[in-house]
């Protein structure tokens, strides 16, 4: 029994730290800006969960409310207020 | 073991939003890079916290139901940490906000245009 | 415990409690009480924290023991704390870090002064004034911390208030430019030093720096140096030197220092100063002093593996001082824009002090330590203090210039000097200093660095010496272009305000006064500074006399001599012929017979023609360094990373390789 | 801004009570369980943030934020000195005081099953400076939100 929760959560934990490469990754990739953001915020959020994992709650609220949600909306202010697309 | 992996993890978001500083023209993209290293550091901090087997410390939060008790966290990395993603976000916004205000006055998105002041 | 004994042990707090509390109530006081007692109010703040750093540097100095503050913490709290209190925030205040106090102290009351006229042309005064104060109590706590972690922050909230002080003038945009490349500098580096100070909080578990010390030279006493040691030396060094605006790494301080209000860029200087003197910290107290014992006169080498990491971190601080000497002297040449070329000039005279502290850690722990790097250090820390104030001076001056001229540009400036004979006298005090012309303090801290490096290297030496040539060279240049030559007519007349020109006479009279007595700055505060830092204690002045170890120089006698001669020049003129001898008409009274006018108008050479044949004749170095300050800000961080790498690599691969 | 659409309204309007409340818990248990001023402000600025989106920047009085954020900031640090009034900066001089603010002692863990509980009332200056971080985050990240909103939506030209 406690293998099997133990195998969950190092499944879990793997797979968050996969997430957030990825949507690292992503971030470089996607040429549209607000999408970048959105990447951006799902790192930030796989971020906070890791932290979570890594038993650090205090510090996991604080990345999920500001990296996720002030961070994202900061960034799209910016881009509405310049331009949408990268050039190249 | 598992416990190594996410080091992996803070060198691969260190070495992307390195990548995206030194290659990518484009500003917010810049401010985007410096975001993901921090968020790179602050996992490295707190992936350092995460220990096992020592005593020395006091320990803020187990999760004694998933693992055994000798695994635990440092509490001041959290301290960093928390001061980190405070300045994070401080420096964040009043990097795009000069960048909003360079493209009112020049119509400047990329680097390759943010070339007033040189030699 | 009395009130006094009492303040003195709160004061590190107090005086970053007193800026922080200015600075925040500024905003309220502007809006109820009104303009002037707001400007009242700022100037009463930093008399305050000066008074205050003042009577703190007196206890320090005066009694010879640190002053250890631990917040929070109960009255008497046992220091250094032993293992079970790493999350306590600590202040260390010793001789150095008192020293580079009284610098805040002195720059940022000049500075404030100075903007009480200063802001008066523009909106959002209590914004500035609230940053201005945020900016000082950042200064203040990166130099008086003993926590790493709490520079780190210092660090960054230094970044933060300095550029938004940059853009202050928001109606250019060029300032969101400089502004913005130098925060993305700062928050990389500033993120660099994080991630070391996690390795070595990993590796330790301390944050406190003279246990940190002692924790690695305990690691390395018994299994000898790790590799995390040497990283985290490489980007300690790389990431202070980057805040000092060391070359490699300078590109974004001239954007942001040229781009700042002359008020804010004074203050500017103090803080790259506080990023020096982090360098200095991370060299002698984290790694060097716990590496050797000194007594008797003699060293004792207990870790003889540490002390080599310090020696090649000297010769890499070395290396650094004299590509910013020259690269940075090299480009104020060819300057247009007045402020870009003093900006050059900072990181000119940053790679000063590099120069001599970094000999100082070369031949730390040697018999040539007591020689001559004793010296080295006692100069570039006294160039720490000269340098704030001239250079202070000198930008509080150009933004006097440009307040009158309406420009930066210096082809279209000239005949300022008639009307601004104040300004005009103080430049030339502060272009005298930095440049290190005799009687002047900039000459006696260069002349303990020149004679010391002449004797650990005689190249370095002679490189100094070249680029003081240089500096007073483009001091020269600024000074045709500012002051002399015809007036513009689209410039106003008459001086500057009262209180810029009483900002800046409390520069030039603080130059004045320790021109003439250097020793009286060296004894009672550079040598404690160097005692602080390394342990060995020395005295490089006796009376008014500064000892070099090769010779010495006084001042007073230096200005008899000087005396003696003119009385001897005046004599022989008296016995002369008087009267003029006209025979024949006489040549054309200029050079080449060239025409002196043209359309009725006289020839002026503009300034950044002055020197024109010079950069012609080193084309082949000025078009490359033109290409390297390209201002892409991309090439900027990649050379930070470049040189970050270098330097990592050339300490963690010491004596495995090479 | 323009206005969102009623969807984001409604869900706006149902969430806010909750994370605000959830906000308000973080804060005022920062002494008790993970989290503290800062975190819980961040959840309340977040919250503002999506009001703001929803409904609009026009509505907000920025005096009365930074007001605010001056006003949290020097409680703070005026906690801090008046901590130097029983010896040092940021003494805990409330707690086990006679000043009735948080001043209950924290109970010994002798007799409780669960380690992490203790009354509210406890903390001292924690408490105070927890309240006065919160306040001062919220305006803050608050202010920044709107200041660049206002700038990115609604100044496109001059302003």
């Amino acid at each position: 029994m406690v293998e099997w929760t133990t195998f969950l959560y190092d499944a879990t934990h793997l797979m968050v730290l996969i997430g957030i490469v990825a949507s690292a990754l992503m971030v470089v990739k996607f040429k549209d800006l607000i999408s970048a953001t959105i990447a951006l915020a799902a790192c930030s959020l796989l971020v906070s969960l890791e932290f979570l994992i890594l038993q650090a709650p205090d510090v996991a609220i604080a990345e999920a409310a500001v990296g996720a949600v002030l961070t994202t909306a900061i960034f799209i202010f910016a881009i509405k207020g310049s331009r949408r697309r990268e050039e190249y | 073991m598992l416990s190594n992996i996410p080091y992996l993890v803070v060198v691969a978001l260190m070495v992307i939003g390195l990548y995206i500083i030194l290659f990518k023209r484009n500003l917010i993209k810049l401010a985007m890079g410096i975001t993901l290293l921090e968020t790179g550091v602050n996992l490295f901090l707190i992936t350092l916290a995460y220990r096992h087997g020592e005593v020395l410390h006091a320990p803020v939060f187990t999760s004694m139901i998933l693992r055994n008790d000798t695994t635990f966290s440092l509490p001041t990395p959290h301290a960093l940490t928390l001061t980190s993603i405070v300045i994070g976000v401080a420096t964040t916004a009043l990097l795009l906000t000069f960048f909003m205000q360079l493209y009112r006055k020049f119509k400047v998105s990329t680097t390759d245009d943010l070339r007033r002041l040189r030699g | 415990m009395s009130f006094y004994g009492s303040l003195i042990d709160n004061s590190p707090a107090i005086i970053i409690a007193i800026p922080l509390a200015f600075a925040f109530l500024t905003p309220l006081i502007d809006r109820f009480l009104g303009k002037s007692i707001r400007n009242f109010w700022a100037v009463l703040g930093v008399l305050l924290a000066g008074i205050m750093t003042f009577v703190m540097a007196y206890e320090v100095l005066g009694t010879g023991n640190a002053i250890e503050y631990v917040f929070g913490g109960p009255n008497g709290m046992d220091f250094p704390l032993t293992g079970g209190h790493p999350v306590r925030i600590t202040f260390y205040v010793d001789g150095m870090g008192a020293f580079m106090g009284l610098i805040m102290a002195v720059v940022s009351m000049a500075a404030v002064i100075y903007s009480v006229s200063f802001i008066k042309k523009f909106t959002g005064g209590e914004k500035y004034f609230t940053l201005l104060f945020l900016m000082l109590a950042a200064n203040f706590g990166m130099v008086f911390t003993g926590d790493l972690f709490n520079l780190f922050v210092w660090f960054e909230v230094s970044s933060v208030a300095v550029c938004g002080l940059t853009v202050f003038r928001t109606n250019r945009g060029e300032s969101f430019e400089g502004a913005a490349k130098y925060l993305i500098y700062c928050t990389i580096g500033g993120l660099l030093l994080l991630f070391a100070i996690g390795l070595l909080y990993g590796e330790y578990g301390h944050l406190n720096i003279n246990m940190l010390g002692e924790a690695i030279a305990g690691s390395a006493a018994s299994k000898g140096l790790i590799m995390t040691d040497k990283i985290v030396l490489g980007i300690l060094v790389s990431v202070f030197a980057l805040k000092a605006g060391s070359v490699p790494m300078h590109m974004a301080t001239p954007d942001a220092y040229s781009e700042a209000p002359a008020p804010i860029t004074a203050m500017f200087v103090t803080a790259s100063q506080a990023g020096l003197y982090a360098l200095f910290r991370t060299g002698f107290t984290l790694y060097g002093s716990n590496a050797f014992t000194y007594a008797n006169d003699t060293f004792t080498v207990k870790l003889p593996d540490l002390l080599e990491l310090v020696h090649v971190a000297g010769w890499i601080i070395i290396i650094l001082g004299v590509l910013s000497m020259f690269v940075g002297v090299t480009l104020a040449l060819v300057q247009k824009d007045i402020k870009r070329l003093m900006a050059y000039h900072a990181i000119s005279q940053t790679g000063y002090m590099l120069l001599g502290v970094g000999v100082g850690m070369a031949v730390l722990a040697t018999a040539d330590f007591t020689e001559f790097g004793r010296t080295a250090m006692a100069g570039g820390i006294f160039h720490i203090f000269n340098h704030a104030l001239y250079k202070g001076l000198l930008f509080l001056t150009a933004g006097a210039i440009i307040y009158k001229a309406g420009t930066r540009d210096l082809n279209k400036m000239g005949g300022l000097g008639r009307d601004m004979k104040f300004t005009a006298v103080f430049f030339i005090i502060g272009a005298l200093a930095i440049a290190g012309v005799p009687p002047m303090n900039g000459f006696s801290s260069k002349l303990l660095i020149y004679e010391s490096v002449f004797r650990f290297n005689p190249v370095i030496g002679a490189i100094a010496m070249l680029v003081s040539l240089l500096t007073l060279a483009s001091f020269v240049k600024v000074f045709y272009s500012a002051f002399m030559g015809p007036k513009k007519k689209e410039m106003k007349g008459g001086e500057v305000p009262n209180s810029m020109l009483i900002g800046m006479a409390v520069l030039a009279g603080m130059i004045v006064v320790f021109s003439i007595a250097p020793s009286l700055v060296v004894r009672s505060l550079v040598d404690p500074a160097v005692e602080a830092l390394t342990g060995v204690a020395g005295d490089t002045s006796r009376n008014l006399t500064l000892f070099t170890g090769e010779g010495a120089w006084n001042t007073i006698v230096f200005l008899g001599a000087v005396l003696m001669a003119v009385i001897v020049a005046l004599i022989l003129h008296s016995r002369g012929q008087k009267g003029t001898v006209p025979k024949g008409e006489g040549k054309k009274p200029y050079l080449w017979g060239n025409p002196t006018e043209i359309d009725g108008r006289p020839i002026v050479v503009p300034g950044s023609n002055v020197y024109w044949g010079f950069t012609q004749a080193l084309k082949k170095y000025f078009d490359p360094m033109d290409r390297l300050h390209s201002g892409l800000i991309n090439e900027y961080v990649f050379w930070l990373i470049l040189m970050a790498g270098i330097v990592i690599a050339t300490l963690g691969f010491w004596g495995v390789v090479f | 801004m323009e206005r969102m659409s009623p969807v984001v309204r409604t869900v706006v309007k149902i969430a806010f009570a909750p994370m605000f409340a959830f906000g308000a818990y973080i804060i005022l248990h920062g002494h008790l369980t993970p989290g503290g001023g800062f975190q819980g402000g961040a959840i309340i600025g977040s919250l503002m943030a999506l009001y703001l989106v929803a409904f609009g920047a026009t509505a907000w009085k920025k005096k009365l934020l930074s007001g605010l954020e001056s006003g949290g900031l020097l409680v703070f640090i005026g906690t801090g000195i008046l901590g130097l009034v029983s010896g040092l900066m940021f003494y805990n001089f409330l707690a086990d005081s006679d000043i009735p603010i948080f001043n209950e002692a924290v109970p010994t863990m002798l007799g409780y099953t669960h380690s992490n509980w203790a009354p509210l009332w406890t903390g001292g200056t924690i408490s105070v400076m927890n309240l006065a971080v919160g306040i001062e985050v919220i305006a803050g990240l608050t202010l920044i939100v709107i200041t660049m909103g206002l700038f990115a939506f609604e100044g496109k030209e001059g302003g």
